[in-house]
């Protein structure tokens, strides 16, 4: 069958592992000095992406919640940040505490309905979230507070932590850089969180409610506060992407398309793409959404290539339509997304016993 | 004595798992026809496969023509009904919907036959207007019975009928069968834990183990086979 | 009191477009168990093929059976090769596909007539500005009362299929009990299909008339009406024609209300946020909703 | 001693009666079979045990609690663990995996200590050998690597079993675990339940149609009909019981 056979835990298997997190790292460190300033922005972009989809995949992936409402967590991490910051003078890092503490209470309350309705009513009830939260952030009683519909801009960045390996903040170039080690940091915090999380017993405890709730509650897992606590931990993870773009472009408004149900569809269009219930999939699945993102828009933009010449009658750029389709086929050919399909072709040449 | 259905290695299961491993039987027009088996043995697995329920292999003969490519509503218009396990009502429909969708195969006026079926069982038509999932087990399985000939078939498929009804209403229901058989020559194949009572109306008997069937013969054998009494009859 | 009236009169007229909506969620989700999340946008991309067989000159109501008619096509071809392959794998990717679906047939709507400006869009009622007459001291627009009968129509069609025909029967018969109705000889995937073809058929009609009312037709064009019919079927509960239409109707006379009486608070800006509010309070009281059935899950 | 008392239970569903006013007693040390027709009542009455089923009437007593007043994760804790008769497995997980989360009410690590690290790994090292070693007690630790979905229903009711052992119950209930089982296999698993009782010191309820296992492991069996206790004693008492006889076992023709 595999052309290779490798044992777990030997020299070998060590050493595969080693050079994984070598090429990783080697990336990692590629992309800020070799890349331009434009593609360091996307990175960041994508970075955001995999800190949103991560999230998502502890609901989605591996509790088996749906949630298209995690737009509104993103949105609760920007407007904790623009506002804090703005209006009240708080530092970003604080800021961006405040608005993971105030979207992990949000997320807990959201999945109360969770713990009696199943399928599409709580999907319902995320997409309630989704379309309410931009919403509020409109009504004119808050707009002392949110600024309504103008949204909040200017969110200065100054009092950002200038770590010596984040560099300093001076330029346009520096500041494109700096943001980009900004988001790898937190896009760390967010996969060891997830990763501490899937591994252990609590990480059993969600793969089984998804798998089968009853036989979950007998062996003793406490459906209520396990649902509503790992809602609340990806509410909190998702609202850190939120403080990222908003540190990184210093503008909020509440129709801006992370923050509406486009966003919610872009976190989710990520996970199934790169392959849900996996770490590594939100990771593939946004750099994946990036560059067909920015692929097609350049080549519809100028006429360029297969998609210029596919889609020459667009009015406008082709990226969501071919990413649709690409999300449509996909639940035909590789339900478990590209890491999946990458995945089990890697295992017909090496197997790890 | 004209054949109405045969199997020829028939094989069926769920997913990559083979629960028939190639199954042969018949029946002969006018026969009740019973396999019995333990729980797990495949019994209700074979009525589904025969009914075009499940995705299946071999050859599945009935009136000489080879079923076993068509998709149930295909199987039921060409003259099989099959009476599910757990009853299979329609419980959001009433009584008489329940009826009138039993002939959905047929092109003809059926209104004669709802009559006659409220004969047989006065007490459908007492209930005629109330849903079907309001009605008590017995009634349950008298209305499945009922909707399932309502198609006029000339087999009938039925799955441990007698699953969680007092003794006394499926006496009556085997009753029914019977006569049914007797008065119209009816054939049917019928699957029963309730080994006791089916031999009394069977005229041939199937014993199912494992997917495969293991022998057959008359009611007469089984009841003096001490093994056969030790594992299906209890005594 | 004429206020009153006046609102009364243009939330039932709202409240129509979102009970046909809502009956085109309840007609799929009773059928087949989903929540079909391009309702909308299906709703809004034929209402743009209704638009342009209209600009190339075919008479607006000929145009609106038209499209009608490829809504049903339309929906049955999304069931049968998009919808049903998935679903017996799970529940997840069919939601995933109505996901891919949304964002494919809005993005391609955009593509196609995104550009500025947007489409104008006639009405399919009378609709000058002294199209109108009073009662009660309020005025009722004779396209409101267009669509109010409309949708009291379809609704009464639909009624009649489902309890007076064969199909209708079978269409019951196969949500109630699928196995079943292939044992009595349903054709459930014809049935299926037939459903969704349905769905999108009147999804065509509430987009247009939608259209008409707005003058436009723009790719967002049926969203925050989706959001209305789905709160609208979750209060009537999912598998309940009758709710659904009644709860269409309550929304969109309780909004009207809530908008007019409380302007500072509501106002236009919150109208969607009361219907939000329905959903979210009515499943936190009764997840099935006012009308929906309990169904006793085994183990 | 008594460790389980079940008395004058009755369940409802919208009209319909499930059990009515059920009442007996298992002690300790024991394996006490439940029998009865199909739709009896028999699965019920260990849906309320596992406090999946909301009893209209009557009292619920184990090991001195009152287990009506206990939630249904919690019933693991106090040392019930339980099959399902249609398995409800965790079927993406492996054999081993499915056997750890049987362990789950024994676990302490929540998510603080999840994302944290602390002391994960020595709880799932231990978790991890003495799931194996269950694992190796059913004859399934060569496949304890392979997911639980796609395995024959037979060797799933043996996981289930597993399963249900690993957070060191006190009590077990079994439901029809002898199902798709070949009738050497019904013997062999018949062997391990009595093997199994003595070193694990369990109390099993054991809902079973094979009658020749149920008669040979049990101490005390219950005989039920339409939600009904109709007869209780010793294996040769309810063979004879003229009442079992009609309604279950079934008379001469």
């Amino acid at each position: 069958m595999a052309l290779v056979t490798i044992k777990r835990n030997s020299p070998q298997h060590i050493a595969v592992r080693v050079l994984g997190v070598l090429l990783v790292v080697i990336a990692v460190l590629w992309v800020p000095t070799k890349m331009t300033t434009g593609n360091i922005d996307s990175m960041t972009n994508a970075l955001a992406l995999v800190i949103a989809a991560s999230a998502l995949n502890l609901v989605i992936g591996y509790t088996g919640l749906i949630s298209i409402g995690h737009s509104a967590f993103f949105g609760i991490g920007s407007y904790a940040t623009g506002v804090l910051v703005s209006k009240y003078g708080w530092g970003h890092g604080w800021s961006m505490i405040f608005g993971a503490l105030l979207a992990f209470v949000f997320g807990f309350i959201v999945a109360l309905p969770a713990l009696r309705i199943k399928g599409i009513y709580l999907a319902l009830v995320t997409l309630a979230v989704a379309v309410l939260f931009p919403t509020m952030m409109k009504w004119p009683k808050l707009e002392w507070l949110t600024n309504g519909a103008r949204g909040i801009s200017g969110i200065r960045y100054e009092e950002l932590p200038s770590l010596p390996f984040l560099g300093e903040l001076k330029g346009r170039d520096d500041r494109t850089v700096f943001f980009y080690w900004y988001a790898i940091m937190l896009v760390i915090i967010t996969v060891l969180v997830c990763r501490g999380i899937v591994k252990s017993r609590m990480g059993r405890a969600l793969i089984a409610i998804r798998d089968n709730e009853i036989g979950a509650e007998v062996m003793g897992v406490n459906l209520a506060t396990t649902k509503t606590l790992v809602f609340g931990v990806s509410a909190a993870l998702t609202s850190l992407a939120g403080s990222l773009s908003v540190a990184r472009t210093g503008v909020v408004t509440a129709d801006g398309a992370n923050l509406t149900l486009i966003g919610s569809i872009v976190f989710l269009v990520v996970m199934v793409v790169g392959g849900a219930a996996t770490i590594t999939g939100p990771i593939i699945g946004a750099l994946v959404y990036v560059w067909v993102d920015n692929y097609t828009r350049t080549a519809s933009a100028s006429g360029e290539g297969l998609i210029g010449w596919l889609f020459d009658w667009s009015a406008v750029s082709p990226a969501s339509i071919i990413l649709s389709v690409a999300l449509i086929v996909l639940m035909f050919v590789a339900p478990d997304g590209v890491f999946g399909l990458v995945r089990r072709l890697a295992r017909r040449v090496v197997v790890i016993k | 004595m004209s054949e109405i259905l045969r199997t020829h290695d028939l094989r069926a299961g769920y997913g990559l798992i083979e629960v028939l491993h190639g199954v042969n039987i018949n029946v002969d027009a006018g026969e009740i026809v019973v396999v019995l088996g333990a729980n797990g043995a495949g019994k209700t697995t074979m009525m589904r496969a025969i009914s075009g329920m499940i995705p299946r292999t071999g050859v599945v003969d009935f009136l000489a023509d080879d079923i076993a490519h068509l998709s149930a509503h295909k199987v039921t218009a060409r003259g099989i009904a099959h009476v599910p396990q757990g009853r299979g009502t329609f419980p959001e429909l009433t009584v008489e919907e329940n009826l009138r969708i039993g002939a959905h195969s047929r092109r003809d006026s059926f209104a004669a036959d709802i009559d006659y079926w409220y004969g047989v069982f006065p007490r459908l038509q007492e209930r005629r207007l109330q849903r079907a999932g309001s009605l008590s087990g017995g009634e349950q399985q008298m209305l499945a019975i009922a909707r399932a000939l309502m198609s006029r078939p000339k087999l009938l498929l039925c799955d441990e009928p007698s699953l969680g009804l007092a003794p006394l209403v499926t006496r009556e229901l085997f009753e029914v069968l019977q006569r049914l058989n007797s008065e119209t020559g009816l054939s049917v194949l019928l699957v029963e834990q309730n080994a006791n009572l089916a031999l009394e109306i069977a005229s041939r008997v199937y014993l199912l183990e494992t997917g495969e069937i293991v022998s057959s013969g008359t009611p007469d054998e089984y009841m003096n086979n001490d093994a056969v009494r030790k594992s299906y009859l209890g005594h | 009191m004429s206020r009153f009236f006046q609102y009364l009169f243009d939330g039932l007229s709202s409240g129509a477009i979102y009970s046909l909506l809502a009956l085109c969620l309840v007609v799929v989700y009773r059928g087949t168990g989903y929540l079909n999340f391009a309702q909308g946008e299906m709703s809004m991309f034929c209402t743009f093929l209704v638009w342009k067989l209209n600009d190339w000159g075919m008479p607006l109501w000929l145009a609106a059976i038209s499209g009608m008619l490829i809504g049903y096509l339309g929906g049955a071809t999304v069931e049968t090769t998009l919808i049903r392959p998935v679903a017996k794998r799970s529940q997840f990717a069919v939601f995933v596909v109505a996901i891919g679906l949304f964002l494919g047939l809005n993005s391609l709507a955009g593509a196609i007539w995104g550009a500025p400006p947007q489409e104008t869009m006639p009405s399919l009622f009378p609709n000058e500005p002294d199209d109108f007459q009073r009662i009660f001291g309020a005025s009722w627009r004779y396209q409101s009362i267009g669509i109010l009968i409309v949708g009291l129509v379809v609704t009464g069609l639909l009624f009649a299929l489902f309890n007076k025909t064969r199909f209708g029967l079978a269409m019951r018969a196969v949500a109630s009990n699928a196995d079943s109705a292939r044992l009595v000889g349903v054709n459930t995937g014809r049935v299926l299909a037939a459903s969704w073809g349905l769905a999108a058929a009147i999804g065509a009609l509430a987009g247009t008339m939608v259209a008409g009312t707005t003058g436009e037709v723009v790719p967002g064009l049926m969203f925050s009406y989706f959001v209305y019919a789905s709160a609208a079927a979750t209060l009537g509960g999912f598998d309940s024609l009758g709710g659904a239409v009644i709860a269409g109707l309550t929304i969109g006379v309780v909004e009207n209300m809530a908008a007019g009486y409380a302007p500072k608070w509501i106002g236009q800006e919150m109208r969607l946020g009361v219907a939000l509010l329905i959903i979210l309070g009515v499943l936190l009281i009764k997840p099935t909703g006012l009308f929906g059935e309990q169904k006793v899950s085994r183990v | 001693m008594d460790l389980l008392k079940v008395d004058g239970v009755t369940v409802e569903f919208g009209g319909i009666v499930a059990l009515s006013g059920l009442t007996f007693n298992v002690q300790q040390g024991d394996i006490c079979g439940l029998i009865g027709p199909n739709g009896a009542g028999k699965t019920t009455v260990f849906n309320v045990l596992s406090r999946i089923y909301e009893p209209t009437q009557g009292s619920v007593t184990f090991d001195g609690v009152d287990l009506l007043g206990v939630e249904a994760h919690d019933i693991a804790k106090l040392g019930i663990g339980r099959t399902f008769q249609n398995l409800a497995l965790f079927p993406s997980m492996s054999l081993l995996e499915n056997v750890m989360v049987g362990a789950h009410s024994k676990g302490r690590v929540g998510f603080v200590r999840a994302i944290t690290r602390f002391g994960v790994r020595r709880e799932d090292r231990q978790l991890r050998e003495t799931s194996m070693a269950l694992l190796e007690a059913f004859g399934l630790a060569q496949l304890a690597a392979h997911p639980a979905a796609g395995l024959p229903f037979g060797t799933l009711k043996r996981v289930e079993i597993a399963r249900a052992l690993a957070a060191k119950p006190k009590f077990v209930l079994l439901d029809e675990p002898a199902s798709g089982l070949t009738h050497s296999e019904v013997d062999e698993l018949a062997d391990t339940l009595v093997r199994v009782r003595s070193e694990f010191n369990l109390t099993m309820l054991l809902v079973e149609h094979h009658m020749s296992m149920v008669m040979k492991v049990s101490d005390k069996i219950v005989v039920m009909e339409f939600g009904r206790k109709i007869a209780e004693g010793t294996p040769a008492e309810v063979r004879d019981n003229p009442e079992v006889i009609r309604a279950y076992l079934g008379t001469d023709a």
